[in-house]
């Protein structure tokens, strides 16, 4: 597959890694176009769940950074992210994905060259692995992994009767 | 003697010695912080028993006796790299000279005996001449230093370039070096120089 | 939203050269729900501002995306211009089409494709976006200090200078702490109590300070602007109010052999005391253990002669609750003892040095109070054994400090300053006394610091000697020290007539008792910790609540001052403005779904969760959900990824928005 | 003094070692003045100045023979002119301390029965040639550029140090000697011992001193490549010239003899280079004059122990 371009998606926190990726920019550093970035505030916001989601997108491979343990902002959200990931991954092992197309680091708001590293790594590591099609072909069927039915959004997710009628009751 | 356990007291710091070494040199041993610079530079360190920076540390704690039994201070070569790079400004190529002086003076019981032996042949050898003769003060320290052999083809080969003379004379105005040896030493017999 | 503008940034070439941005705004203009798009030179100039509100007005925009740089860098900007334009800031976002595309990708067509998928993803987030106001909560303008040593008073004084009221609560009889004691200060040899003194006057005389002593924190509620304190005063036994300070009752207390903690147990007090002449305030109190007639019921003297009738035997502990909007905590240190200590105590206590049994081996307060003038020899160098003039002095420094299997594993930072001022003021007092130092290094980082130590070594004539102490033992009426010089490479020994050991700086007793109840985290040595330690070095991570002095770790009295300084500079930020506003990015909690089970609670670094109970009409309990504090919450989110019911949300970052990007992947 | 203006004119203390070992310094120094038309009147009667052995065990007396030498010098016209390192020094330390102490002068005074002559300027012949005849006026002067000659600088300890005392150049990083070499058309190369203690007069008592240290000066000037070395002290002269025959046999290969095996083994020395090809030791005048277009067979050449007449044969400079 010499022309496959992988899709990686990074989730990343605003106060290190975005930070870290922003100076590989006002560096001119250059690395792979494929990523595109998420931006949350904090690592310890980053639900498994998105993984799972973008994974299902057209996904094939996800980037989780943030801050080095004892230097996040929020004080301990890194930690528990951490180990959230950690129990995480061994899940997505169990169930069969390669853990090549799943990478954790720390990228420190100083750390540019890393930034463009880890994003290079992990483009070049998924560009030879070949596209990721199992979790896509799952893409219509329905799931609970939002509340978007709740807020009055798409109703697409909750568009079964049954479902509806369940998901009424809890209130 | 070096590793002889230092008792400290009033009494077993001698700090008149050190006194003497500080007005002899003008340098202020208290001054250095022992950062070890001097050591570091020293060409004769590794010459030494006690490292140069030792000699001051062991100054600080009035041990004058252990620095004068060693040898460190017949090897200093006064190059002055300790005094130049020194970042307090301890002036320890003074402080060396004012050791050897001291030690000099008491005929000091140094192991180190042909460096003063060359020295005084060639204190003598002013006196006597008013200038250097290098061919008798090799001639007489390798006599009385008693390496009769040392330097044998050096000698020779020397004075055929014409760098040893074999004859010397004497300055005219010699007698004037010998008044100035006398009056030093009247000065000191009456105590009003060091 | 359905009607999104999006502006696309030139940024003069930066963007432009790599990025075909007319190709960018044209591809955002169709995506759905997108109802303007265009693209400008420089978007973030005073035109490029103007286009943004004018669009938002022609077009009647309800969303706003400008691709452009960083958000780091004009997010403000942007959120300025939209709110000017009438829309809830919140509502514009940025895309990151500069940093993370055009300066870091070369190939045209690929960068290009990149900006419009970068675009793409932030118009789902701004669909989703939702309209949020800053969050504001009411401030108490009066703030609480705990601790009367320099600290505390600094931070007192300086609040109350700038108007606002201050309630100073100190443990002991007498505000004054540690400094108190000292005798004289480095780096300049200025008398403590010259400087010390005034200030505690200062603080009695303030209006605007309201001063507790023999008091301490019972209980801390509330949040930043809003805490209740209750403060419990002990029981002194003398009717502050009625008691003139004439001190009868103390010259008149028949047991007046009791060891004075002022002097480190070297002076001697009455049962009625005040722990120092020149104590703040000047109400003496009544050491109950020691009182014959708390003891024995026999006495009642200082009653008897107390002409204003102050001493009150019956009087019991009492308690107040003070509002306070924000809190400075100053609890200072104490002096690590070479004593053995309990067997679960982490510390091992000093075997070596015969474990504070014998009798003229002293700390460095003891020295401090025999060198002071008010001090129980009156400023003589004497010992404490048999009251001779010490001629042959040993100081050691790092006593428990930097000695991890001794349990501490830090430097005290004040020791190796100290202890030079020591030789020092031994060297004026005894002129034939000879000071020793034994040290490991001297730390001397501190504006004239090393200069004052170089003097007690050139000019005072200190002799010190790299090198620690391996043991000490009684011989006859010396102490041997048995120690070794390691620049000469001997072993040394001193026949010493006293030996000061300049022991470990230590967090006070209770320290983490205190911490427990203001809800602020401290490390395995009870030192307080800040919410960070460069950027900000006096706040807790706990919002309003602030440290100053050796509470935090070691510090000598130029850096207590200044962050006692800084805290009090920090509460007047904190009561510059009747409400406090805040970024509206903080979690909340949809009671319906909540389940209480509270995980939320466990992973909020910032303690803003609380229990609330929801009742019905009869007031019955119906469930326990949890209720985050908005003026605490830090807004991290991690609260809701760890939420199992995912019933709590973090405003600008819900689940809906995060999904919809994923979504348009 | 204007050069050109008005003829330089210095009065002159050779020292001791220049009418013994340093016999060719003196020769080739005196050459060289004449050549650049700059007198040198010899102070008459001088006396040992002291040197090392005298400060180092009596420093009065050390300062004292100085101090008679200065007022021997106030007797001939010009600034005194000093051509030996270790005299310059001791003279220039002399006026330094007596400036500076005026105990130390009282004494000094006594002892040699006279006032203390301490304004007398005292100026190294390094000094002369580069500041006061001047670097541009020396290049004039030049007749036969020393060309493609890759001299390595040897400064050694005295002539800069202690620093408040020569003021001749930086005291770590001087270029006066380099400066000078340029004017004269040769290449002065990059080294590191230029300042290294050579052992000095330990010459007479420790010479297995001397071999140590001196053999690392060599060794740093043959990695650098240079062809010889160039100095302005006859003391150094005396170790790096007369005594590299001796080094060579010590350190020629590693273990090869009893002294490199005993005492160079736990000694760092610089890397040994491949050929140990023998240095000549040039005095700076030796080389200024030639450069002056000085007949080469007054310069001393045949006085030196390592024959320099291959290396300038070899760069066409005899």
């Amino acid at each position: 597959m010499p022309d496959f371009e992988p899709k990686i998606v990074a989730f990343v926190c605003t106060w290190c890694t975005y930070a870290g990726a922003d100076l590989a920019g006002t560096s001119r550093m250059q690395y792979p176009p494929n990523v595109r970035v998420l931006k949350f505030p904090c690592t310890g916001r980053i639900d498994p769940v998105f993984i799972l989601r973008a994974f299902q997108k057209g996904a094939d491979g996800v980037l989780v950074s943030g801050c080095h343990p004892g230097d996040c902002h929020y004080m301990a959200g890194n930690f528990h992210a951490r180990r959230r990931f950690a129990a995480f991954r061994a899940l997505l092992d169990f169930v069969g994905v390669d853990l090549n197309r799943l990478q954790f680091s720390w990228v420190s708001a100083a750390e540019g060259g890393k930034w463009v590293e880890v994003v290079t790594e992990l483009t070049e590591r998924v560009r030879t692995m070949g596209p990721m099609p199992e979790f896509k072909e799952l893409e219509h069927e329905e799931l609970w992994s939002t509340f978007a039915g709740a807020a009055g959004g798409k109703s697409a997710v909750l568009n079964s009767p049954e479902l509806k009628e369940a998901y009424d009751s809890i209130g | 003697m070096k590793n002889k356990l230092m008792h400290l007291s009033n009494e077993t710091m001698n700090v008149g010695f050190v006194k003497k070494v500080e007005a002899l040199s003008g340098s202020s041993v208290r001054r250095c912080f022992q950062c070890g610079k001097c050591s570091a530079g020293c060409p004769m360190s590794t010459f030494m028993e006690h490292p140069p920076n030792r000699i001051v540390r062991l100054l600080q704690l009035g041990q004058g006796q252990r620095v004068l039994a060693g040898r460190s201070i017949w090897y200093c070569a006064s190059c002055e790299t300790c005094t130049t790079r020194c970042p307090n400004k301890v002036d320890l190529a003074a402080i060396m000279d004012a050791l050897r002086k001291l030690s000099w003076d008491a005929d000091g019981p140094s192991k180190e005996s042909y460096v003063q032996l060359a020295n005084r042949l060639f204190i003598e050898n002013i006196r006597t001449y008013g200038r250097q003769y290098e061919l008798r003060l090799g001639a007489i320290f390798n006599m009385k230093s008693g390496q009769f052999l040392k330097d044998l083809m050096l000698g020779p080969k020397l004075i055929s370039k014409g760098k040893l003379k074999m004859f010397h004379s004497k300055n005219r105005n010699i007698g004037e070096i010998e008044g100035i040896f006398k009056r030093i030493e009247e000065m000191r017999k009456k105590g009003e120089a060091l | 939203m359905s009607r999104i503008g999006v502006f696309v940034c030139h940024c003069g070439e930066n963007i432009s050269r790599t990025v075909d941005v007319e190709r960018v705004a044209k591809a955002a203009g169709e995506i759905p729900g997108v109802a303007f798009s265009c693209d400008y030179k420089y978007m973030c100039s005073d035109p490029g501002q103007s286009l943004l509100k004018k669009a938002v007005a022609e077009h009647k925009l309800d969303g706003v995306l400008v691709a452009a740089c960083s958000p780091r860098m004009h997010e403000k900007t942007f959120r300025k211009a939209t709110e000017s334009a009438g829309l809830n800031p919140y509502l514009c976002e940025m895309a990151n089409i500069r940093e993370h595309c055009s300066w870091v990708h070369e190939d045209r067509e690929k960068a290009t494709e990149k900006a419009t998928d970068i675009v793409k993803l932030m118009v789902e987030r701004v669909r989703k976006g939702k309209s949020l106001a800053p969050i504001t909560v009411p401030v108490t303008k009066r703030a609480l200090v705990i601790g009367g040593g320099i600290a505390g008073i600094q931070a007192a004084l300086d609040i109350a200078d700038a108007g606002h009221r201050v309630v100073l609560v100190e443990r002991d009889p007498s505000i004054g702490g540690h400094m108190a004691q000292l005798s004289e200060t480095f780096p300049t040899l200025d008398c403590s109590q010259c400087i010390m003194t005034p200030k505690m006057v200062d603080v009695a005389n303030h209006p605007n300070i309201t001063l507790y002593t023999y008091a301490e924190i019972e209980k801390v509620d509330g949040y930043i602007g809003n805490f209740q304190v209750t403060v419990k005063h002990k029981a002194r036994s003398v009717d502050q109010s009625k008691c003139t300070g004439c001190g009868v009752c103390m010259t008149k207390c028949p047991k007046k052999k009791i060891p004075n903690e002022f002097d480190q147990g070297h002076g001697m007090r009455p049962a009625i005391y005040v722990p120092f002449p020149q104590a703040v305030p000047n109400t003496p109190v009544i050491d109950r253990e020691n009182c014959t007639m708390f003891q024995s019921g026999k006495c009642g003297v200082c009653a008897k002669v107390c002409g204003p009738g102050a001493v009150d035997y019956e009087q019991q502990d009492s308690f107040t609750v003070e509002d306070v909007g924000a809190i400075v905590v100053a609890t200072g240190f104490k002096l690590y003892t070479i004593d053995r200590k309990p067997d679960d105590s982490p510390i091992q206590g000093y075997g070596e040095f015969g474990y504070g049994t014998i009798p003229d081996v002293i700390d460095g307060l003891t020295f401090e109070r025999l060198a002071s003038a008010s001090g129980p020899t009156g400023g003589k160098i004497l010992r404490p054994s048999d009251g001779k003039e010490p001629k042959q002095v040993v100081f050691i420094q790092c006593v428990g400090s930097r000695a991890r299997e001794k349990g501490i594993s830090y430097c005290s930072k004040v020791c190796c300053m100290y202890t030079a001022k020591h030789t020092m003021l031994y060297h004026h007092k005894v002129h034939d006394g000879q000071a020793y130092v034994f040290f490991m290094d001297a730390r001397t980082p501190g504006k004239g610091y090393d200069e004052f130590w170089r003097r007690a070594v050139e000019e005072e004539e200190a002799v010190y000697i790299r090198g620690m102490v391996s043991r000490m033992y009684q011989k006859g009426d010396k102490i041997v020290v048995m120690g070794s010089d390691i620049q000469v490479g001997v072993q040394v020994e001193i026949e010493a007539d006293l030996v000061v050991l300049a022991t470990a700086v230590q967090a006070q007793d209770g320290a983490d008792l205190l911490a427990q109840k203001l809800g602020i985290s401290y490390d395995k040595y009870n030192f307080y910790s800040e919410a960070h330690a460069k950027l900000k070095p006096v706040e807790c991570a706990t919002a309003g609540i602030y440290l100053a002095g050796a509470c935090q770790g070691p510090k000598d009295i130029p850096d207590t001052v200044s962050q006692a300084s800084a805290a009090a500079a920090k509460v007047m930020t904190l009561f510059a403005k009747d409400q406090l506003e805040r970024d509206p990015v903080v979690a909340k909690v949809n009671e319906k779904y909540c389940v209480g089970c509270f995980a939320c609670k466990k992973v909020c670094a910032y303690g803003a969760i609380e229990e609330k109970e929801i009742r019905d009409r009869q007031g019955n309990l119906v469930k326990k959900v949890a209720y985050v504090n908005p003026g605490v919450c830090g807004g991290c989110g991690t609260c809701q990824a760890t939420c199992p019911s995912k019933s709590i949300e973090l405003d600008g970052y819900t689940d809906e928005q995060i999904m919809a990007m994923i979504e348009s992947l | 003094m204007t050069p050109g203006k008005k003829k330089l004119s210095y009065s002159y203390y050779p020292g001791c070692s220049l009418h013994a070992s340093g016999r060719e310094y003196d020769i080739s120094t005196r050459a060289l003045f004449k050549a650049l038309n700059v007198g040198l009147k010899e102070v008459p009667d001088w006396f040992c100045c002291g040197a090392t052995p005298a400060h180092n065990v009596d420093e009065l007396l050390s300062l004292s023979l100085c101090a008679k030498n200065l007022s021997l010098a106030d007797q001939v016209e010009g600034d005194l002119a000093v051509a030996c390192a270790a005299c310059f020094s001791r003279l220039k330390t002399t006026q330094h301390h007596l400036k500076e102490d005026a105990t130390k002068r009282k004494q000094v005074e006594y002892a040699i029965d006279g006032p203390a002559s301490l304004n007398k300027p005292v100026k190294h012949i390094l000094e002369i040639l580069a500041r006061e005849y001047g670097l541009a006026k020396l290049e004039e002067s030049v007749k036969k550029p020393l060309m493609g000659l890759k001299v390595a600088a040897y400064y050694g300890c005295l002539l800069t140090r202690p620093p408040e005392v020569p003021e001749l150049d930086d005291c770590e990083d001087p270029s006066i000697m380099e400066d000078i070499l340029r004017a004269l058309g040769a290449e002065p190369v990059k080294w590191s011992h230029r300042m290294e203690c050579c052992g000095a007069n330990f010459t007479l008592s420790r010479p297995g001193v001397v071999l140590k240290l001196s053999n690392a000066i060599l060794e740093s000037a043959r990695l650098a490549g240079a062809d010889c070395i160039m100095v302005a002290c006859p003391l150094c002269h005396g170790n790096l010239d007369i005594r590299q025959k001796e080094i060579k046999e010590a350190f020629g290969a590693p273990d090869s003899t009893l002294f490199g095996s005993i005492f160079g083994s736990d000694l760092p020395i610089a890397n040994t280079s491949e050929d140990r090809r023998d240095l000549p030791i040039f005095y700076i005048t030796q080389l200024a004059a030639l450069a002056m277009g000085v007949a080469s067979q007054s310069l001393g050449f045949e006085s030196v122990i390592i024959d320099p007449k291959p290396l300038l044969r070899d760069k066409q400079l005899l």
